[in-house]
């Protein structure tokens, strides 16, 4: 049976949700179902987790790329095949996880992970992303496939990770390190509350095309979805537009995503805002917004130098410096933003002081700071 | 096999140890000439460091609002086997395990119908279908319903795609049974999540504890934590063999394997209201003043677990920043039994959303709304008494709407009584 | 000479700014200006300070009545003369310092000052005032003078500091204890930043004098004071004045100071708002807001007896519950706001949810909270 | 003497131990019937729960556009003595020291010609002559000016009378020179004190040590508090005397007499940036870490003090919440050497008045401005350099506004050539 045009609601099956889940647990997984009694890492990407039961599950975790072709997934799939009765899952950032349950079919499950690699020479399945290390970077579209990106997203992502991948493979951190990247101020994905998160920020206005913004805009929407204002109703000659007070514009890019004819993609005025010490989890301190690192870095395709060595240093400072289980805005609450400036040899510039509806929360009211 | 683009820049991409998308696409764009294009038009943004897509247009299954990304090139001219490139977002079974049969149904139809490109998974959750033409979108839709047992997800003004954490599938921390109960909210909602009739996005996600692995109180509208009210369960001697080094601390997290705990330092010290006391031999959790932050319990698995009487706290009001700034979730009902049917929870819901939708302006997410009405409008629209939990702290500000129910005479003031009192 | 009406500008001396403060000093404090080494309070409201040089200052504090007539000063400038060589200052929190040289001086001091009552039996100087205790309240005008206040503030302090005498002359409290009170909302006073702060508040909109306002008010600025926009230009037959939008209203009186015919005090609608966990100072934890504790008490004069029970029962719940240094703050910050109203036995209500405009950095956003 | 009103409710004022105001107010009602029509007024008020006295009217000396607040009874036909009844700000001698000669000339002077009645002293630091009629302020005045060599402070929208901490005067941590700061700034701007200019007051509050005892950071537009940039200087003998017990600590604030200091409890774990630590012989603070905040040196005078290299730290914008809400103070200068005659600072002054004049809307006080128009602006009027030490945390909201001159092309978009590279 297929599709047929010409009666599209003929046998028409809607709203039937998703698959249930319980059908794709493997059986250790169904049978121990809330009776997990601890669990430990092994190596960096292999756990296990015991049961009340007395049954043991073991995990691979590998690091995936989030773009994913029907090969790769086929190749994902004969490898649960051949090792995990033929299931897989995916966690929550990416990683895929090949799960045995028992220990003697874990070597041959790693032993075949590693040795798979694409011609090119990457590695199709690195295994880590476990405990005190560097997990995947969650991360958006960029120019793959969105329309309002700042920057790339996967071509970043494969660039620092590239350079730390010795930390997805280890666990060598204070804590556990979460990077995430947005391509635009949307921010799908939690960047907000990251520990390093890569943002992709215009700096130019948007460039009305005046001739176009009639037809193809909602110009009350338009003017609706600045935060600051800065748009007002405007007439081009009998054309009805918009227009943009430039001193007002701070690139978040909302009156675009409402109207077509307002582009601010612009070679030279996009690049990379680094943010640091956000956090989700509620373990000892409270889930924290990230904040504002390096204001600006250039877009430096295909590899993006600075921003990768800039992170690199980040995260070098908070392995030498930050306390075990200190996260890394655990540890700047610690040592201080000025001290974070300082250690990590950034720039403190004008753009790190807030100056948006709460900046008066930001500002330090107290004699309390460091030399 | 040479493609037809010359990709130099992006070829860089191969390079390095991580997984290379870009060789992963080189595979498919032998045989797929929408993936060869694909990686011209990457190659091309690569040039310009611009992006070459345009502003989405409307498309879709008939009858839903929502699940289908439209997106056009803006350089057909040079790439035209992406000139349509639209993405369909499926619903994905809770917390992601699957088996090899229904993974290998999905590369099937993705190749035949589709670019043979996915995200694994999007940010809401969803597996994201990437790049289709506007012709196919119905027969995918029609074999996901009928061959797949699948569904689209959600996008536009509508409920999103739910989504949690693996909870009690293979963790012994979820105090709640997040699949099960993202599943049921998805099943109940189908109309919300297909059909847009809010007044912008809403999400949903579930955490099984407060180590809130699916981040759902940094992303969600509505956040589900997993917690609980009684006390911390503690197996002494295992405590006892961590601080003499017979287990890994913290699961092993730190690769140390087994080693000696300092359980005063590490873990007594770190308890962020310092309720834990260790005196070489037992630990004593001082349980009304901890703030199950999970941080002991993170150290010890082997020796600490959450209580029994399990639920959860529900926060509501996370977003990114567009439009008002970015929120993380407030906490509006501290503790809640989420047990099936979840009357309870979805009675709340209901109340949510007839707020939100009653006074929500266009493009207003709930958290928005929450403050430029106020958490105590929220409240009230609830039926839910205010509760010192679901503060940080009282207001500081005088600026007090006394209610005047509240005031002898409400508002009013005699005026000319008062003028009897006092000359002007 | 006197002034002569009739040549006002004759002789005139202006902007000689005060007294040279110098001149004021005490022989043994000008000798050791920026010289004293340490001190130690020797008894509740006696402070001995040490020299570099070797010498010493003893100084007696006793609690004042900042409302002082003629007669009081002069009874102090007695006493000043008799034992300190005709010296005696005020401390910023309206307290009066006698200070003496030599220890010998000090105990005829104390005596003298203690046997000093007011006919109806109120001690005229109550020694205290020092270290982990409670010193004086820093307050405004009240009913006294002022043409803006919900409360009375003279008569409130006295009845609370009658209730808290014996902690003004001991030092029981686990940090000193700062309260402070301000008649209405503009706040003449630290009340915002202290451990207890006793709060004038309206809870009725200001009614409207149609006939006085475009004679006796400035409307555009009347308008323009009202921080959440309830004011509007209206009509009234002819004339010209303003409607308020009750709803909006928020009781701040900012209105009344503009405009006195936009009356707002009201017997029924006035009384007390109180406030805790303030701090000014920056040691250990940083200078903080003072929070509300409770958002109303009616106005009872004479005594105000619900306003002194519930500051009595919040100092003893503190006094008993906090650690050594610990600020009323500092505590709440450690056990939590929900463990503050349980153990205060004080009730919580909608009027502590802030609703302004940083109202949602005050929210909780985390799973962390006591049961 | 019988007083002419019968005051039953004020009278339970003069009952219990703390000093009665109306005890003392009696007292010279028998011979002043301003204080007599007083204390109706008060008992009258007690009556009513309201007040009576009506919105000031301006009132002042020739010249100075400050120093005299108006007040008039609303009920004159009950209490005709204090019909007019006007406060005048006398200026304090920085720090409040006296000597009885002084006082005795002010009571003199305020018996003839006011009520009799004072505030020792206001909230923002003056003498507060409380009460007098409207033909008495210039005789005031001018027998102040003439005989006492006093002058009146400050009221309205101008400089208000600065006022500091005793500081060096009689307390060992003074890291700057309060008295001689603040007689030095009231002279300096004395036109700036008397003659309204400012769009709203403007007060300065020096405290010699982050103890901050005058209050400064939370009602000073620009407080000044003293701190040091070297290291604390520590006595080893006295620590260790502190811990054997033979010192109190904490200047016997707990009244504990001498008694063993438990250093690691009560200072080292107290210490906000842990930044001490204590052997139980020795103390070790790594200065590079310590925020100065007092802590350890309050609780060990005898063995700890502020390093050497003192000046001051800067920080503007406090104010009570009237009307865009309450406000500390932010750091703006983290040091400043305050040495006469003080140019640094005045030139900072100098800018910052500028600014504020130069942008501020009818009463908008400066923190208020700040806020309006971003700490950056304000930092460039002041060309100060950003520092992380004026924030708490840098920005988390993404809402930037890059500067043009940073960006190639400033807010230029070629859109012919975007178009070319972008199809529509
Ligand atoms: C598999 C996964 C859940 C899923 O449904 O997919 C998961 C699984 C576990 N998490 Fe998690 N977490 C997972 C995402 C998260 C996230 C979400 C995120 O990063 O987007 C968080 C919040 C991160 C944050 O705060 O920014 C998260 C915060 C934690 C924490 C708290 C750590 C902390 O100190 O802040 C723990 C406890 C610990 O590690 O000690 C934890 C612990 C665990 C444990 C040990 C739970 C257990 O007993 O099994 C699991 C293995 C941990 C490990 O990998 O070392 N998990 N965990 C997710 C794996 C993501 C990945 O592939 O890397
Ligand atoms: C595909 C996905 C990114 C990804 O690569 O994973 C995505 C892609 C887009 N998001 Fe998103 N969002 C995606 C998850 C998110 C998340 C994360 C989450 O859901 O956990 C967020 C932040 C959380 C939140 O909801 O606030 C997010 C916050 C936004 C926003 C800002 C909303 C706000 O209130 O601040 C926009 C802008 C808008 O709605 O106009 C947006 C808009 C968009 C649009 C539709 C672009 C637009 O302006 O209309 C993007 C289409 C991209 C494309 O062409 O493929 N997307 N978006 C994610 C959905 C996949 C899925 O269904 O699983
Ligand atoms: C006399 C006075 C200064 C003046 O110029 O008049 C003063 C004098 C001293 N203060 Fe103060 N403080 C004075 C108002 C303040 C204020 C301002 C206020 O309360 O309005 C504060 C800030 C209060 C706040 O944070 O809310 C203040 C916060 C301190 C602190 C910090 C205490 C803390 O832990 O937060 C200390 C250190 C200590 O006590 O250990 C201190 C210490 C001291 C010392 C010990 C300084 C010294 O070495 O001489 C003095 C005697 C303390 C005592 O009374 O126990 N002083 N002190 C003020 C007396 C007020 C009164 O009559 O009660
Ligand atoms: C006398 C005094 C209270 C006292 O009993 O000590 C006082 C009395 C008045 N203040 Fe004040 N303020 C006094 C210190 C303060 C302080 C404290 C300080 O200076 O340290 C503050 C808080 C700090 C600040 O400046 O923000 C203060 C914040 C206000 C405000 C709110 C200003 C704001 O920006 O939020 C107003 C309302 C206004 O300016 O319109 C105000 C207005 C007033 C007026 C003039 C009433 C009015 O609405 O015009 C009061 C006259 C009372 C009277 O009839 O005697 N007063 N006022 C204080 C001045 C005495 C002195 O010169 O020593
Ligand atoms: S972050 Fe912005 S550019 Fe990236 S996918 Fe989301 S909406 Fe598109
Ligand atoms: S980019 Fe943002 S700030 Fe700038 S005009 Fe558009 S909506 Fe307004
Ligand atoms: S949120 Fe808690 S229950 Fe869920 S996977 Fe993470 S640790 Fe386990
Ligand atoms: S869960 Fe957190 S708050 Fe509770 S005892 Fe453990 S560490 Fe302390
Ligand atoms: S607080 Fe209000 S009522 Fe009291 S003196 Fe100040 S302005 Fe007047
Ligand atoms: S009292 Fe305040 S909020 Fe109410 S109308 Fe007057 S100015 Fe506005
Ligand atoms: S602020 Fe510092 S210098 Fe001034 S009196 Fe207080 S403790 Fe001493
Ligand atoms: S002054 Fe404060 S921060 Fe510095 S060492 Fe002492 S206690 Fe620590």
């Amino acid at each position: 049976m297929a599709f047929d045009p010409n009666e599209p609601m003929k046998d028409r099956i809607t709203d039937i949700g998703p698959p249930h889940y319980e059908q794709f647990f493997p059986p250790v997984i169904k049978e121990n179902y809330g009776k997990w009694k601890y669990h430990e890492i092994l190596e960096p990407g292999v756990l296990v987790h015991v049961s009340e039961t007395g049954a043991e599950v073991y995990t691979v975790r590998v690091g995936g790329c989030r773009l994913m072709s029907v090969d790769i997934i086929r190749e994902i799939c004969e490898l649960a095949d051949k090792h995990c009765d033929g299931y897989v899952r995916w966690t929550t950032r990416n990683n895929v996880e090949f799960m045995v349950d028992d220990k003697a079919k874990l070597q041959p499950l790693i032993d075949d992970l590693r040795s798979r690699k694409f011609d090119a020479g990457s590695n199709k399945f690195p295994i880590g992303g476990t405990g005190a290390g560097i997990t995947n970077i969650v991360h958006t579209q960029g120019w793959l496939h969105c329309h309002t990106p700042a920057i790339d997203a996967s071509g970043i992502v494969k660039s620092v990770l590239d350079e730390l991948y010795d930390d997805f493979c280890g666990m060598r951190m204070p804590a556990q390190v979460r990077i995430a990247l947005a391509c635009c101020l949307n921010m799908c994905g939690a960047v907000h509350c990251s520990d390093i998160a890569i943002l992709g920020v215009h700096r130019k206005p948007p460039f009305i095309e005046h001739d176009r913004v009639g037809k193809v805009c909602e110009i009350p929407l338009a003017i609706a979805a600045c935060p600051t204002a800065a748009i007002k109703p405007a007439k081009e000659g009998d054309l009805k537009t918009v227009s943009v007070k430039n001193e007002r514009c701070m690139f978040c890019g909302n009156c675009y995503t409402m109207c077509p004819a307002m582009p601010l993609a612009n070679a030279e005025g996009d690049g990379i805002a680094l943010w640091v010490g956000g956090k989700v989890s509620n373990a000892r301190s409270v889930p924290a917004f990230s904040k504002l690192a390096v204001p600006y870095i250039p877009n430096e395709p295909p590899r993006w130098p600075t921003t990768v060595k800039t992170i690199k240093k980040i995260v070098e400072t908070y392995a030498s410096d930050a306390n075990r289980y200190e996260r890394v805005g655990e540890w700047i609450e610690r040592i201080g933003w000025e001290k974070f400036f300082e250690k990590t040899e950034l720039e403190f510039r004008h753009e790190h002081i807030d100056d948006y509806r709460l900046a008066m929360t930001t500002w330090r009211t107290t004699t309390q700071f460091k030399w | 096999m040479a493609l037809k683009h010359k990709t130099p820049l992006i070829d860089e991409l191969e390079k390095g140890p991580w997984p290379s998308f870009i060789s992963d696409i080189k595979q498919v764009a032998e045989r797929k000439p929408m993936c060869e294009d694909l990686l011209g038009v990457m190659e091309q943004s690569y040039m310009d460091k611009e992006g070459h897509w345009k502003h989405g247009g409307i498309v879709g299954v008939l009858g839903y609002g929502g699940g289908v990304i439209g997106r056009y090139c803006d350089r057909p001219d040079l790439f035209p086997a992406v000139a349509h490139f639209h993405t369909m977002r499926v619903n994905q079974p809770s917390s992601k395990f699957y088996n090899t049969d229904i993974l290998r149904k999905i590369c099937e139809l993705w190749e035949r119908r589709g670019s043979g490109l996915t995200n694994m998974h999007g940010s809401t959750g969803d597996i994201i279908l990437l790049g289709t033409t506007t012709d196919e979108l119905e027969q995918v839709f029609y074999e996901l319903t009928h061959n797949l047992d699948m569904d689209l997800g959600g996008s536009g003004s509508n409920l999103r795609t739910p989504s949690c954490c693996l909870g009690k599938a293979r963790c012994e921390w979820s105090c709640i049974d997040t699949q099960a109960i993202t599943t049921d909210l998805t099943n109940e909602y189908q109309d919300e999540l297909h059909r847009p009739a809010f007044p912008y996005k809403f999400k949903f996600k579930t955490s099984g504890c407060p180590n809130d692995c699916v981040a759902a109180i940094a992303r969600a509208d509505c956040s589900i934590i997993g917690t609980w009210r009684d006390d911390i369960r503690i197996d002494q001697e295992a405590v006892r063999a961590y601080a003499a080094g017979e287990f890994a601390p913290n699961g092993n997290a730190h690769g140390t394997g087994p080693s000696a705990l300092d359980v005063q330092k590490e873990v007594c010290d770190l308890c962020p209201t310092r309720c834990i006391d260790w005196d070489g031999k037992n630990l004593k959790i001082w349980d009304e003043n901890c703030t199950r932050c999970m941080h002991c319990i993170n150290v010890m698995p082997r020796a600490l677990r959450p209580g029994t009487d399990t639920g959860a706290t529900i926060l509501c009001g996370a977003k990114a920043p567009i439009l008002e700034g970015a929120q993380l979730s407030s906490v509006i009902i501290p503790f809640i039994k989420m047990e099936p049917p979840y009357e309870e929870f979805k009675d709340f819901v209901d109340k949510m959303w007839d707020w939100w939708m009653e006074n929500g302006k266009n493009r207003e997410r709930l958290g928005e709304q929450i403050q430029r009405l106020g958490l105590r409008e929220f409240l009230k629209a609830l039926e839910l008494e205010p509760d010192p939990r679901m503060i940080n702290t009282p207001r500081y500000n005088p600026y007090i709407f006394y209610d005047p129910a509240d005031v002898p005479g409400g508002w009013e003031i005699d005026g000319v009584a008062f003028r009897k009192r006092h000359q002007a």
